[in-house]
């Protein structure tokens, strides 16, 4: 998206060169972006159909029923199937991408003031790899097998006997090693790529997440993988990793060695996946509080404890994963020791937040779309942040297990937490990448209905939740005695959903046509302090920058006393 | 290390290049000689992976330069072990301390 | 443009980009192996007494001795290669290289006959725990010994020459970070041999 | 609070240990609450407060007092209660605490897909011997039974189909022959995952009768339709249909019923009786 006559200090390259196997960092996270979000509108659609089974069950689905067979109506593994999809899609194949690949690629460098990332062609492989994951993961649904249905968890022993695994396993192999080789690069591209003077305490809080998040991308994504590639072997191989002795399925006796352990796979499963979800939030905490710190004009109260918090968090997120198991059989110790750390790491959340409460107080705040967006994170966050406490402990953990209780807690975290701060970072640096602003009336009419809705969709959850009703259920509960009085909330929910999804058309339409007939932009429109905003809107081809970068403040000098401008640019004494 | 670049000092570590070599082979006859001292099963294990960890350590003290590594290295490489650690035994702790027992479901197989 | 500190180190981390990049994907894999190796104890302590002994035994130490020493000689001559380059010999570089090129292959051949007996034997990955774990750790190392060598033979063949006359300092950090991989698949080996065939 | 959730829908409790569990949950809730509103409304009247038509320079320093830490530091109390006095005592109990078999009603639960099977030792008090040889589906034994051993000619097997006394400890020892379910009976506040591969005991003590919960939810959505005990683990296909029925009787109800099943098993000859584990 950058365009050509800025390519000067280059030699000629076509449009293959420069749009599609480009090393640019700028083009790859581009890539990553509009990939990330076409995934993102895919696991809506398949949520979508999954809302209007819950709420109508057994009744043809509408316009695109014919794909789930002669009646239109969709079978229960065909749910299994979605549910297992949309989670996996959403969670690797969307905010992921989005958040690591498409912003971290995109700003890191731009935040430091580097020319491109440490490893470009590494950072070009890194899309490529997910590109093809991608693609396989997709691919599923064309198998006859059919696409994964053992949830995104994939526990085993299901997921050994399970139709449609193979292909799960086998795209998520790509697409942890792709997430390795993108973090490694961020790793190194702010360690060693910082512009002169760009000290640790004056990178900006997103810089920071980047950074945190992709020790957790590299730490604690290689146990799934070999996790990945031993229940594949328990797939094709026949071993038994995962298999314990005696097992019958429908009658039969299972012949494998046995003697495995199913707790072994959930044991590295949540040894990823819990450190996963603070990877989903830690890049939106980054772009929030960029935000505000942009448009209340001052700055960022606590930062450093938030720039601690966030280490911490990093850190503590290691060993909390066995919160997801409270219900396997676990003895008082581990699970003494589980829920402490739980809730020893609810602790530098708060912080955080608390942090960027206080940070309104005194501000000058601008209510522009960004920030609207921005504003709402906290106290979605909040709710879906709040809600983990119950599930920490593991005594309330007993009852709200597996309920759409835990399914309500983190959607909050990820939908109207994690997706609205996503959305507020496209807003604020939508300028910056192509160089026109995006209409602030069509963003408003993007913010208000997702608010509400998003509200309408998850609220509901917890008092499901609260009655006992199981997740991924393909009836939405009907079969049980305990779900009937809360049952009526199923179809509010559903229609929230579909309405959630038009509010996102003024969004599409917004970007489209911002970037065709949109108001140009200035190198800083919002008036901002951090590194990126020195380079030219759309940066410069391979080089970014007019000329060498250097740093003289620290992150966020917003209306500093006795100063005629309400900011000071970081580079610019 | 890779800051000393005089030919002296670059064969200096040519000569300590093949003393850990020797050290490696001498250790590798010694574990395989090891397994066949009658030791029970702990000690043997605890043998083996001292020997192991020796072995591992030269390679990456002289081989892979970390003695004279950067700090930054060092510490991701630290933090790198600590969780290792860590997921080798949480999941081993977890397996004797459980509220169940791990017995299949049917007596007779 | 040039993306600085790939030749030379940065001041305040006294770091090139590469050896920190090899450094972090060398931590990924220590957890990477570090979950098989969890999976290894974990179904040790589930299998029925004596059972890891008894496959254990039918793994032939002699051969997994000779290489361990295959593969402790690449690492030394890998290392070897690597000061060469650092005395600015080319061709002790070339020759190093090239034993390093002849262990790997050495032991990929040794490996080959160690399946192919078990095969014979009708021992595959689904006959015991350890043998799942077993083809599944050594194959895992045996894929990483590919890859090394893969990109030893790039760096092998005669277009080497032409990247080391163009940027010899660059070329001597590539190997160099060709060197770690290989001493850490060399590291990994060192520990598979006595859990796999020893204990 | 508590009343609040079950306006909410928590329905109500009917077993001892619950009781611990809804003061775990209200106390978290009652946390939840506190912050939420004590944060919501300091974020409004600061967004009020601070628009920029009205606030037009921003303040340079912001807020000066340390109050936040002090808020910081009550949540952690708060937590250090939650877990000393509430969940580690809650974990104890339920993990340390098993009553041996004698002292309570020892059923065995054995998960299918996607059914309950459900053994009761009978008069001796203990278990048959089980073979995996002998599981036989068509045949109806679906735990493999061994009905030749002399402990098993006493035994209640029974598909979906589960009674327990009221006000005596149950233990239940659970197991799985095929893939993870979990044991979850939502109004006991019991819920325990059953892994294949492993044996786990759950005790609980249910307070009321089916019957009373039946009379106290008449008039709501939920009149008429019993206890039950459900899947609350994905288990393949028909896992939202995985249910059992649970009654609970009083100790008459229960013997009698003990003894009509007892019944059944004397109608064939011993050997290859099959009738008490038919699914009805
Ligand atoms: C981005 C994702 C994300 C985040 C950040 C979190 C954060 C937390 N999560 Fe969550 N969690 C998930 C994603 C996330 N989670 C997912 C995906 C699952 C389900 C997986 C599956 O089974 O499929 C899950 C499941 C899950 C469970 C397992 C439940 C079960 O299966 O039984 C538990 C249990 O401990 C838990 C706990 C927590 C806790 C204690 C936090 C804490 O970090 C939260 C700390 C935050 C706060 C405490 C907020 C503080 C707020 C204020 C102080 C201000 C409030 C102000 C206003 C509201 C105005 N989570
Ligand atoms: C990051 C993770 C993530 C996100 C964002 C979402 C988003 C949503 N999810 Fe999802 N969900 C999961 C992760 C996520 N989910 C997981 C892990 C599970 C558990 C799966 C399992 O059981 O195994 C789950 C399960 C799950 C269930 C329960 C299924 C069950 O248990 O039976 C439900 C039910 O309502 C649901 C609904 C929704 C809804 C309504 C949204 C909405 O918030 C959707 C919002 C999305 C949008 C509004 C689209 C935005 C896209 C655009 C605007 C595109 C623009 C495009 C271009 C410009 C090209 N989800
Ligand atoms: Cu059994 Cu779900
Ligand atoms: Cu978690």
């Amino acid at each position: 998206m950058s365009s050509s006559s800025n390519n000067h200090d280059h030699h000629e390259e076509n449009f293959i060169q420069k749009y599609i196997f480009s090393v640019d960092h700028k083009v790859i996270g581009i890539q990553y972006g509009i990939t990330s979000l076409l995934f993102l509108l895919f696991g809506f659609s398949l949520m979508a159909i999954m809302r209007w089974q819950l709420a109508y069950p057994g009744t043809e689905i509408p316009i695109v029923g014919f794909i789930f067979g002669e009646s239109g109506v969709l079978a229960s593994e065909q749910y299994n199937s979605l549910g297992a999809m949309h989670g996996t899609i959403m969670i690797f194949l969307g905010i992921v991408p989005l958040a690591v690949g498409a912003f971290g690629n995109y700003l890191v460098p731009l935040q430091i003031g580097a020319i491109d990332m440490a490893f470009p062609k590494l950072n070009a492989a890194s899309y490529w790899t997910y590109f093809v994951g991608g693609v396989i993961m997709i691919s599923s649904f064309f198998m006859p097998e059919g696409a994964a249905r053992s949830g995104w968890t994939s526990y085993p022993p299901l997921s050994v006997f399970e139709n449609g695994q193979t292909i799960w396993l086998i795209s998520m192999i790509f697409l942890i090693t792709s997430s390795l080789l993108g973090s490694m690069n961020i790793i190194v591209t702010i360690v060693q790529l910082r512009a002169p003077g760009l000290t640790w305490m004056r990178l900006p809080i997103f810089t920071w997440a980047q950074f945190v998040t992709s020790f957790l991308l590299v730490l604690a994504f290689p146990p799934l993988e070999a996790a990945a590639v031993m229940q594949l072997m328990d797939r094709v191989a026949g071993t038994s990793f995962f298999l314990p002795s005696g097992l019958v399925m429908s009658g039969e006796i299972v012949d494998v060695a046995g003697s495995g352990s199913p707790l072994l796979w959930q044991h590295l499963f949540w040894f990823l996946a819990h450190p996963e979800v603070y990877v989903l939030i830690l890049p939106a905490l980054g772009i929030v509080g960029e935000i505000l710190a942009n448009n209340t004009r001052k700055p960022i109260w606590g930062f450093k404890s938030i720039i601690y918090s966030m280490v911490f968090l990093g850190f503590i997120s290691f060993i909390v994963w066995a919160h997801h198991m409270f219900l396997t059989g676990m003895g008082q110790a581990m699970s003494a020791f589980f829920q402490t750390t739980t809730m020893i790491i609810s602790i530098p959340s708060v912080v955080i937040l608390t942090s960027y409460f206080l940070s309104l107080w005194g501000g000058s705040i601008r209510f522009n779309t960004p920030m609207l967006f921005a504003l709402a994170f906290l106290p979605m966050f909040g709710i879906g942040g709040l809600t983990g406490l119950p599930l920490g402990l593991a005594a309330s953990d007993i009852y709200l297990h597996d309920t759409y209780y835990v399914i309500g807690h983190f959607h909050y975290v990820v939908a109207p937490g994690t997706i609205f701060a996503l959305f507020a970072g496209i807003y604020y640096w939508f300028p910056k990448m192509t160089g026109k602003k995006m209409s602030e009336m069509l963003g408003k009419l993007h913010f208000w209905p997702s608010l509400i809705f998003m509200n309408g969709i998850f609220m509901p959850m917890f008092i499901q939740g609260l009655a006992g009703v199981s997740r991924r259920l393909a009836d939405g509960g009907q079969s049980y005695a305990h779900a009937s009085g809360v049952l009526e909330w199923n179809e509010f929910m559903s229609i929230s959903a579909f309405c959630l999804g038009l509010a996102q058309i003024p969004f599409i339409v917004n970007i489209i046509m911002s970037l065709y007939s949109g108001q140009k932009a200035s190198r800083n429109p919002w008036d901002s302090t951090t590194v990126e905003w020195a380079a030219p809107s759309p940066p410069v081809g391979h080089g970014n920058f007019d000329g060498p970068i250097n740093v003289y403040h620290t992150a966020y000098e917003y209306s500093v006393p006795d100063d005629k401008k309400d900011f000071k640019p970081q580079f610019e004494n | 290390m890779s800051n000393d670049h005089s030919k002296e000092s670059i064969q200096e570590h040519i000569r300590v290049y093949l003393m850990v070599f020797g050290a490696l082979a001498v250790l590798t006859v010694i574990t395989v000689l090891a397994s066949f001292i009658e030791v029970s099963t702990s000690e043997g294990i605890f043998l083996a992976l001292i020997i192991a960890s020796v072995k591992a350590s030269l390679v990456a003290g002289y081989f892979m330069h970390l003695i004279t590594e950067k700090g930054m290295i060092i510490s991701i490489l630290l933090l790198t072990v600590f969780f290792f650690f860590i997921m080798i035994f949480l999941p081993l702790i977890s397996y004797t301390d459980s509220a169940g027992t791990h017995v299949p479901w049917v007596d007779g197989q | 443009m040039e993306i600085p500190y790939s030749i030379e180190e940065r001041e305040d981390t006294g770091l090139i980009n590469s050896k920190l990049g090899i450094w972090i994907f060398l931590a990924s894999e220590v957890m990477l192996f570090g979950g098989l190796f969890s999976a290894y104890i974990f179904l040790r302590i589930a299998a029925p007494p004596g059972d890891f002994e008894y496959w254990a035994s039918k793994l032939s130490v002699p051969m997994a001795t000779v290489n361990t020493m295959v593969l402790i000689s690449s690492s030394v001559s890998m290392v070897m290669a690597w000061a060469s380059l650092k005395l600015k010999d080319f061709s002790k570089y070339k020759m190093y290289m090239g034993i390093t090129l002849l262990c790997s292959a050495l032991f990929m051949v040794i490996k080959y006959f160690e399946y192919t007996s078990k095969f014979s034997h009708d021992i595959f990955p689904s006959t015991s725990n350890f043998m799942a774990i077993y083809f599944t750790l050594t194959g895992l190392h045996g894929l990483h010994i590919l890859g090394g060598v893969i990109v030893m033979l790039y760096f092998y063949l005669p277009i080497s020459h032409k990247l080391w006359e163009e940027q010899p300092e660059h070329f001597t950090n590539r190997i160099e970070a060709l060197g770690l991989y290989w001493h850490f698949v060399d590291l990994v080996w060192i520990f598979l041999f006595p859990v796999l065939y020893l204990l | 609070m508590l009343e609040f959730l079950h306006s909410l829908g928590l329905p109500q409790n009917l077993s001892l240990q619950g009781e611990y569990i809804d003061n775990a949950n209200v106390l978290m809730h009652w946390l939840m609450l506190y912050l939420f509103i004590g944060w919501g409304a300091f974020f409004i009247v600061s967004l009020y407060k601070f628009r920029a038509s009205k606030n037009k320079k921003a303040d340079y320093y912001g807020v000066k007092s340390h109050l936040s830490s002090v808020l910081e530091g009550a949540v952690a109390i708060v937590e250090i209660i939650a877990l000393f006095g509430f969940s580690y005592p809650i974990w104890a109990y339920r993990v340390n605490e098993v009553p041996d078999s004698r002292d309570a009603v020892n059923i065995r639960v054995i998960a299918q897909q996607f059914a309950w099977n459900i053994h009761y030792p009978g008069a001796d008090g203990v278990f048959g011997r089980t073979d995996i040889n002998l599981v036989d589906e068509s045949e109806q034994n679906f735990i493999g039974i061994d009905r030749s051993d002399e402990f098993a000619k006493d035994d209640i097997i029974l598909q979906n189909q589960m009674h327990i006394p009221v006000n005596k400890k149950i233990r239940v020892d659970l197991s799985s022959k095929d893939v993870i379910h979990n044991f979850k009976l939502p109004e006991l506040r019991v819920s325990q995952d059953a892994i294949p591969g492993m044996t786990i005991p759950v005790h609980f003590t249910a307070t009321t009768t089916s019957k009373d919960f039946l009379e106290s939810v008449k008039g709501t959505p939920r009149e008429g339709k019993g206890l039950e005990i459900a899947c609350a683990q994905l288990c393949g296909i028909t896992h939202y249909r995985m249910r059992g029925y649970l009654t609970v009787d009083t100790e008459e109800e229960y013997n009698e019923w003990l003894a009509s099943e007892a019944e059944y098993l004397d109608f064939g000859d011993g050997d290859d009786d099959d009738w008490g584990d038919d699914d009805w």
